[in-house]
């Protein structure tokens, strides 16, 4: 019998997908994001140069001011300025953001690490425990944790450190099982290298991506959450300017003045936006083709 | 082109597809015609994006989104298929059925098999659920699967790739179709298997005097199966005749290319010669013959006059090729 | 105790009790006689009110209890008053009228009164009042030493009922406050012995003489509603069928309901408001004159506010013309005396520690605590004006190098915990109940008979609680307000408490809500209120 | 099925006893002591004490634990610190308005979610799939809160066509006072859920099955309902994933609304330091996220008889 496949034989035929114009809009959507983390984080960092208030600084016979000169974006119950608080909010939002999933990446992508790459009991111990934090909805762990600990940043740290860090295990360990499996690692293993050296050599560059991507749209998560904590005043204590706490405080005049409340809720939105972008821009990057 | 045949029962007329890529629209099937008779088969061959696929596809109006058909005609028994993709569908109920390469795809994962033939006869032609079913058993063993009322109860996932498609194959025979269009129905599976299908399919064909056109990039497959063949490269017609004869005596570079692909059981010092260059792509398509870049034969000609699929001198009376230099093919 | 001239005594008490009471006659009249006009003045139902409706009224604090005598918590009181009532009232106009009994008689040596009870008077479950019914409940707000409103009856010593409606009060020693006492929502009047029920299930489904009844409390309840008593004694009245009260303890959230339509009328409306509100054609927004004066309360239990001087530095710290402007808009009085300007032997001149940075750093610098300290501000987190009211004095006295951390609690467990002395510093207010000073003075000042040691400061300074019971037993309004100018000028140099502000009740309601008013003690009437 | 189905319970029962664990400890790990924190700052010791006892604060982990099972086994959860009465009477006083809630928000995410998510999944990489993605993106980032708050504002004040908040008194009243509230707290949720299915959707309408369907001459009704169900299956895992984080802003929510549902009964108990409250709560809220998924897993593996086998 005469066989068979002819494209086995002649050169694989090109698959013509729009690959270039998905990179430009991947890239397209980093860029964006970039530029709007960009701009909020340098605002953030040089809050105390381009701050034009103390955003403590309180002026009790001029609150609840209108857009003036003084005070580009008015003032709030208490005279202090508004523009200064929203930077300063940044500052104080974007920095706990960050800070607060460090740990949970960091424990989170090494459980997830030796959970997928020994499998077997210690899999199993590890995403048992995962399932069971998980369970817990997760404002209701995080507020919990909040109230065992204590209002305020400290407190935050603590609740994001035992409740965030599951996702990152979960996510970490199926990318793990799927590199143990390749042919790379098995060569290193027969090579006699330790599981030590295969994992940090072999295995976390290759899954390390998922969780740094998995990092951008967490931050916006815990900006969320510190937020939304700081309106129930669980987060982040009175006078540190957050935006939380801000929208808390603002929606009390929003029919007389709507900036208060809406303004860091627009840089809530917009800073998610921002970060989102980044972590979609990022995922279609690093997305093997 | 000749007079629709009277036995003919399907009779394709200049159909032509075009695709978006972007914002512009791209022949992908540039007017192609054919007619195969009851109890027949055709085999249309080309590689991957040949557009053989899309010519299937197009029969049956299920194009994907981006692609339209842009002209042609195409009768089934003599009459002439409506336009719009509804009418289409109507017009085509229990005369043409298509199965598909991958079986498991084909088939909605999360029904019993037996339902998924036997709601043909309920949703379409109105039998009872009772009815129904027993047709579907009765099908299943027509496709020979084994202890067929049970295996009406299984899920896709829980057969065979074998047995899968034998259930695609039931599924298009309980429209009743005079007309079987099979898009690489065997490409997914191992060869045993393939070799059954293909029996299975060509039994069929003599049985049920269906008409079969069979889609495939390999030259082997449509050697068993049918009778004749069209060559299709870039969406373009570029051989048409008996199997036997094409394979025999190819009047088309492109199809004496694909026959030296091939490792000849035969002939096992003739090394197989792969075509050079690639199938370009839908964007960057060479004037003239489509396939001069890649052509031992071409000539300066060849890179401006578009050919004609035209009978060639001195071969079969059903024989055409759409090379300018097929006469020098034609060699003892 | 050496007592003045008897009957200039009992003339002047009358003319005080006949100045303030708007029924003068009746307090002399015969009951008999006076029936038919009291019966007229105060029962007679206006004929051009629409009758029916439910009032829906959203309040800031749930009622965990309608027992009078156990309670001073406004959630409370204010829900009680509307099932239970005392003898004597306090009118909006701040006068003590006769309610449940139509006047007194008076001994000459002022230890002996004997209450007329109005008749006709019945409890909700159709039964008349007696002057049993009143004996029981004032015994048992007096004795009950638990309730933390008995030290008003200290100086009873017995009561007797005689006949059916008269009822006898033995005073210990004269006791200027006496009518005043009587009045406070504390020795409301309920049926004796409870009606022959336990005390708890009583409560569950009180019966009393008020306008309104209730059945199965709940305490902490999201919701509660009064149903119109059929046997209310003034004829007539209530117009309304039934209060519906919501307790929704988030000012925004409160005022959103009044806008949304949901409520005809709100509480606790944050200052900051008013001007907004009043724009809305829809809606009337009351500022009532009060007895009230927030506080900044120190405890000094703790080595810090123990020291005077850290007290007074705090007093000169804050800036409560600057914290008026911002956080009360205008509608309160900035904070001088404890005493509110609108109460009785209010002193004007009292030497009250002004605002001063200087003066506060210089106070602190002669303190234990020269460096300044860190210390902690409770507060009830559920009411914008005082989490404004916190955040300026954060600011305020950092400024002098004291770093105050905020601790909002909600509204139960903030009065829990400033009344087991489980705080640093709190803002609270303070509401004199009743028409005589007296009140705010003990509360305030006489940290063993006051009932709640100095406001939980625990202040205790003996000059000016002798001062306190002096004026206690003196009757001469002069001499009277001679010395409570002296506790007022004692408690400002002391400073116990920063007095803040003295705000008006802010009430906002429906147009459709008529007949709304509330009495400088915070209470307000619902039988004389219609929906049009 | 069946044996599925004993899988999966045995799972959520694991899950569940580990919860329990969890929510035990969390009262342990407080800091302060609980009695002291009731009783306050002037108690004597012998009161402290007393208490203690009365909470069996003074007997070893390993035996206040099995107390508290002995306790959950009978049904209860422990007494309020605050209002004396039994934590298990406040919580069926308030799982009904939070049931609902999450009911609702659950129904109204679904109606949002999938005609959206088909949309854009049917006009891929045209504009209406660009804004829908950039919608869903943004939306990532959007407080549920403050979505609330803008939701009052419109369609409460301007437009009175909801309540501002409450509960109301009858069960219509009922409905239209969680008409807003739900919408929150679906919006919590169907940013994601658009994303994820979005690309499921994409995934069936371009499956093979689907030309199958058309080419055995099914009406297009007859081809839809089978891409639905097959649609359903995805929808259905990621509604499992995501009610834990659904039931989670609910809590805020009731906030917002000034719903007395299981969220503002933790929030006010967290305020008043009230253990038994804040625990019991956590469990009860935790265990239905163990139920729900639980019922998810099941439904979605009656759909798909594929997810059996894993």
């Amino acid at each position: 019998m005469t066989s068979v496949d002819v494209t086995a034989a002649i050169d694989a035929a090109p698959v013509p997908t729009p690959t270039f114009w998905r990179r430009a809009q991947a890239s397209r959507s980093l860029m964006i994001g970039v530029t709007i983390v960009g701009l909020i984080v340098l605002a953030a960092i040089l809050a105390p140069v381009i701050s034009p208030y103390s955003p403590d600084q309180q002026d009790l016979y001029h609150i609840l001011g209108g857009i003036s000169s003084k005070h580009l974006l008015g003032t709030d119950d208490l005279g202090r300025d508004e523009l200064s608080r929203l930077i300063y909010g940044a500052r104080t939002d974007i920095l706990v953001g960050v800070l607060a999933i460090v740990f949970p990446f960091c424990f989170g992508t090494m459980m997830g690490t030796i959970a997928g790459y020994y499998g077997g009991r210690i899999d199993s111990v590890i995403m048992r425990v995962v399932d069971v934090v998980i369970a817990f909805p997760f404002y209701v762990l995080v507020i919990a944790l909040v109230f065992v600990v204590g209002p305020g940043i400290r407190g935050i740290f603590v609740a994001f450190a035992v409740a965030d860090w599951v996702v990152y295990a979960r996510a970490i360990r199926s990318a793990t099982l799927v590199v143990r499996e390749s042919n790379y690692v098995a060569a290193a293993q027969a090579g006699g290298l330790s599981d030590a050296r295969i994992l940090r050599r072999h295995v976390l560059p290759n899954t390390i991506a998922q969780a740094i991507v998995y990092a951008m749209s967490d931050i916006v998560l815990v900006i969320v959450a510190v937020v939304t904590l700081g309106y129930l005043g669980l987060g982040v204590q009175p006078p540190t300017a957050d935006w939380g706490s801000m929208i808390s405080a603002g929606q009390d005049y929003l029919t007389t003045n709507w900036m208060l409340s809406t303004l860091p809720g627009i840089a809530v939105v917009i800073t998610g936006l921002g970060l989102s972008l980044i972590g979609d821009g990022l995922a279609d990057v690093l997305r093997p083709e | 082109m000749s007079a629709v045949a009277v036995d003919t029962v399907l009779s394709v007329r200049d159909v032509t597809v075009s695709v978006l890529r972007g914002d512009v629209r791209y022949t992908a099937v540039d007017a192609v015609s054919f007619d195969v008779p009851a109890g027949r088969a055709l085999g249309l061959v080309g590689e991957s994006g040949s557009g053989k696929s899309l010519t299937l596809r197009a029969l049956m109006s299920l194009l994907p989104p981006a692609a339209r058909l842009e002209a042609g005609s195409v009768h089934l028994a003599g009459d002439e298929l409506p336009r719009g993709v509804k009418q289409v569908r109507r017009a085509l109920r229990g005369r043409m059925a298509m199965i598909f390469q991958d079986p498991l795809s084909a088939l909605d994962p999360v029904q019993a098999v037996g339902n998924q033939i036997a709601e043909v006869p309920r949703r379409v032609h109105g039998r009872s659920r009772r009815q129904s079913w027993e047709r579907a058993v009765e099908l299943l063993r027509l496709v020979g699967i084994p202890d067929a009322p049970r295996r009406a109860h299984a899920y896709p996932h829980e057969l065979s790739g074998g047995m899968r498609q034998r259930v695609v194959i039931a599924i298009a025979l309980a429209t009743e179709p005079s007309v079987l269009l099979c898009d690489e129905p065997t490409t997914a599976l191992d060869v045993t298997v393939q070799a059954q299908v293909l029996e299975l399919l060509d039994d069929l064909r003599s049985r049920l005097q269906l008409a079969i056109v069979f889609v495939s990039h390999d030259l082997a497959v449509i050697r068993q199966l049918c009778e004749d063949v069209c060559v299709m490269y870039t969406g373009r017609l570029v051989e048409t005749g008996r199997t036997i004869e094409v394979l025999e005596r190819p009047l088309h570079p492109y199809t004496l290319g694909l026959l030296d692909a091939i490792i000849d059981l035969d002939d096992p010092v003739g090394a197989p010669q792969p075509i050079p260059g690639a199938l370009p792509e839908l964007e960057r398509l060479p004037g003239g013959c489509t396939f001069h870049p890649r052509c031992f034969l071409a000539t300066e000609e060849c890179t401006t006059t578009v050919p004609e699929l035209s009978p060639a001198r001195g071969a079969a009376p059903d024989r055409a090729s759409a090379c300018i230099h097929r006469d020098r093919l034609i060699s003892p | 105790m050496s007592g003045p001239d008897e009957r200039t005594l009992s003339r002047r008490e009358l003319v005080k009790v006949g100045a303030a009471g708007a029924a003068s006659v009746s307090v002399l009249s015969i009951p008999g006689l006076g029936r038919a006009a009291s019966l007229g003045r105060l029962g007679a139902a206006r004929e051009d009110v629409t009758r029916g409706g439910t009032l829906k009224f959203a309040r800031s604090i749930a009622p965990t209890t309608l027992d009078p005598a156990n309670t001073i918590i406004a959630g409370d009181i204010y829900t009680l008053d509307k099932i239970f009532e005392p003898l004597y009232i306090t009118t909006v106009a701040g006068k003590l009228k006769p309610w449940l009994a139509t006047g007194y008689t008076v001994s000459k040596d002022q230890k002996t009164f004997t209450f007329h009870l109005r008749p006709g008077v019945k409890f909700s479950n159709g039964k008349p009042l007696t002057a049993e019914d009143v004996v029981f409940s004032i015994n048992r707000a007096a004795k009950d030493k638990q309730g933390p409103l008995s030290f008003l009856d200290f100086a009873i010593t017995s009561l007797e009922a005689k006949g059916k409606s008269k009822v006898v009060a033995h005073l210990s020693s004269p006791w200027a406050p006496f009518i005043s006492d009587i009045s406070v929502f504390a020795n409301a009047i309920m049926p004796a012995n409870f009606g022959g029920k336990s005390q708890t299930e009583f409560f569950k489904n009180p019966v009393g003489t008020g306008p309104f009844t209730v059945k199965g409390f709940k305490p902490n309840a999201s919701s509660l509603t009064l149903k119109r008593n059929p046997h209310y004694w003034q004829a007539g009245k209530p117009y309304i069928n039934a209060v519906d009260f919501l307790f929704v303890d988030n000012d925004n959230q409160r005022l959103l309901q009044l806008r949304g339509g949901q409520v005809q009328a709100i509480d606790l409306v944050p200052p900051s408001q008013v001007a907004s509100l009043k724009k809305d054609s829809k809606l009337h927004v009351g500022l009532y004159p009060s007895w009230q004066v927030d506080l900044l309360v120190l405890n000094e239990k703790l080595a810090k506010f123990a020291d005077r001087n850290v007290r007074r530095a705090i007093t000169h710290a804050i800036d409560r013309n600057a914290l008026v402007h911002a956080a009360s808009f205008g509608t309160a009085k900035p904070g001088g005396s404890f005493f509110p300007p609108s109460l009785q032997y209010y002193s004007a001149k009292t030497p009250t520690l002004a605002y001063s940075v200087s003066a506060a750093k210089a106070s602190l610098a002669q303190s234990k605590f020269p460096k300044g300290f860190s210390t902690e501000l409770l507060i009830d987190g559920g009411v914008q004006k005082w989490q404004t009211f916190a955040q300026i004095i954060q600011q305020q006295l950092k400024v002098i190098g004291i770093n105050v951390t905020l601790r909002p609690l909600d509204h139960a467990s903030f009065e829990q915990a400033f009344q087991k002395f489980d705080y640093e510093m709190f803002i609270d207010y303070a509401i004199n109940d009743i028409t005589d000073a007296d009140e705010m003075a003990s509360f305030e000042v006489d940290f063993q008979n006051g009932g709640s040691s100095s406001y939980w400061s625990s202040y205790d300074n003996p000059t000016a609680i002798n001062l306190v019971r002096q004026a206690e037993a003196e009757f001469n309004p002069a001499k009277r307000k001679a010395l409570y100018a002296q506790i007022q000028s004692i408690v400002a140099q002391d400073a116990p408490f920063v007095p803040l502000d003295y705000p008006p009740y802010i009430y906002a309601m429906s147009k459709k809500l008529q007949g709304f008013n509330v009495n400088p003690g915070g209470a307000y009437r619902l039988e004389g209120v219609w929906l049009t | 099925m069946l044996r599925y189905t004993a899988r999966r319970l045995a799972a959520a029962f694991f899950v569940a006893f580990g919860v329990t664990v969890a929510t035990f400890l969390l009262l342990h790990l407080a800091p302060g002591d609980p009695a002291r924190v009731v009783l306050g700052e002037r108690a004597s010791p012998q009161a402290l004490a007393a208490l203690r006892h009365q909470w069996g604060l003074d007997s070893s982990l390993g035996s206040q634990f099995t107390r508290y099972l002995d306790g959950l086994a009978h049904g209860n959860l422990g007494t309020s610190f605050i209002n004396k009465t039994s934590t298990s009477s406040l919580i069926r006083d308030r799982i009904g308005v939070s049931a609902a809630l999450v009911a609702l928000a659950t129904v109204f995410a679904v109606i949002i979610t999938v005609p959206l998510a088909s949309f854009a999944a049917v006009r891929k990489d045209r504009a209406a799939d660009h804004i829908v993605r950039a919608l869903s993106v943004a939306g990532i980032g959007f407080p549920a809160f403050w979505f609330g708050i803008v939701l009052i504002e419109v369609f409460a004040l301007r437009v009175h066509a909801f309540p501002v908040g409450g509960w109301g008194s009858s069960t219509e009243t009922h409905l239209r006072s969680l008409v807003l509230p739900a919408l929150t707290a679906a919006f919590a949720i169907v940013p994601i859920l658009v994303r994820s299915l979005r690309v499921g959707m994409i995934e069936v309408f371009n499956a093979d099955f689907v030309a199958t369907l058309r080419s055995k001459g099914l009406g297009e009704r007859r081809v839809l309902a089978h891409v639905m169900r097959n649609a359903l299956i995805p929808t259905l895992t990621l509604l499992g994933i995501n009610v834990a984080y659904l039931i989670g802003s609910t809590v805020v929510i009731e906030r917002v609304f000034d719903l007395n549902g299981l969220g503002s009964l933790l929030l006010t108990a967290i305020s008043q330091r009230d253990f038994p409250v804040v625990q019991s709560v956590t469990l009860v809220l935790a265990i239905g996220v163990v139920i729900v998924n639980f019922l998810t897993d099941v439904i979605a593996a009656e759909l798909d008889p594929r997810i059996r086998l894993e």
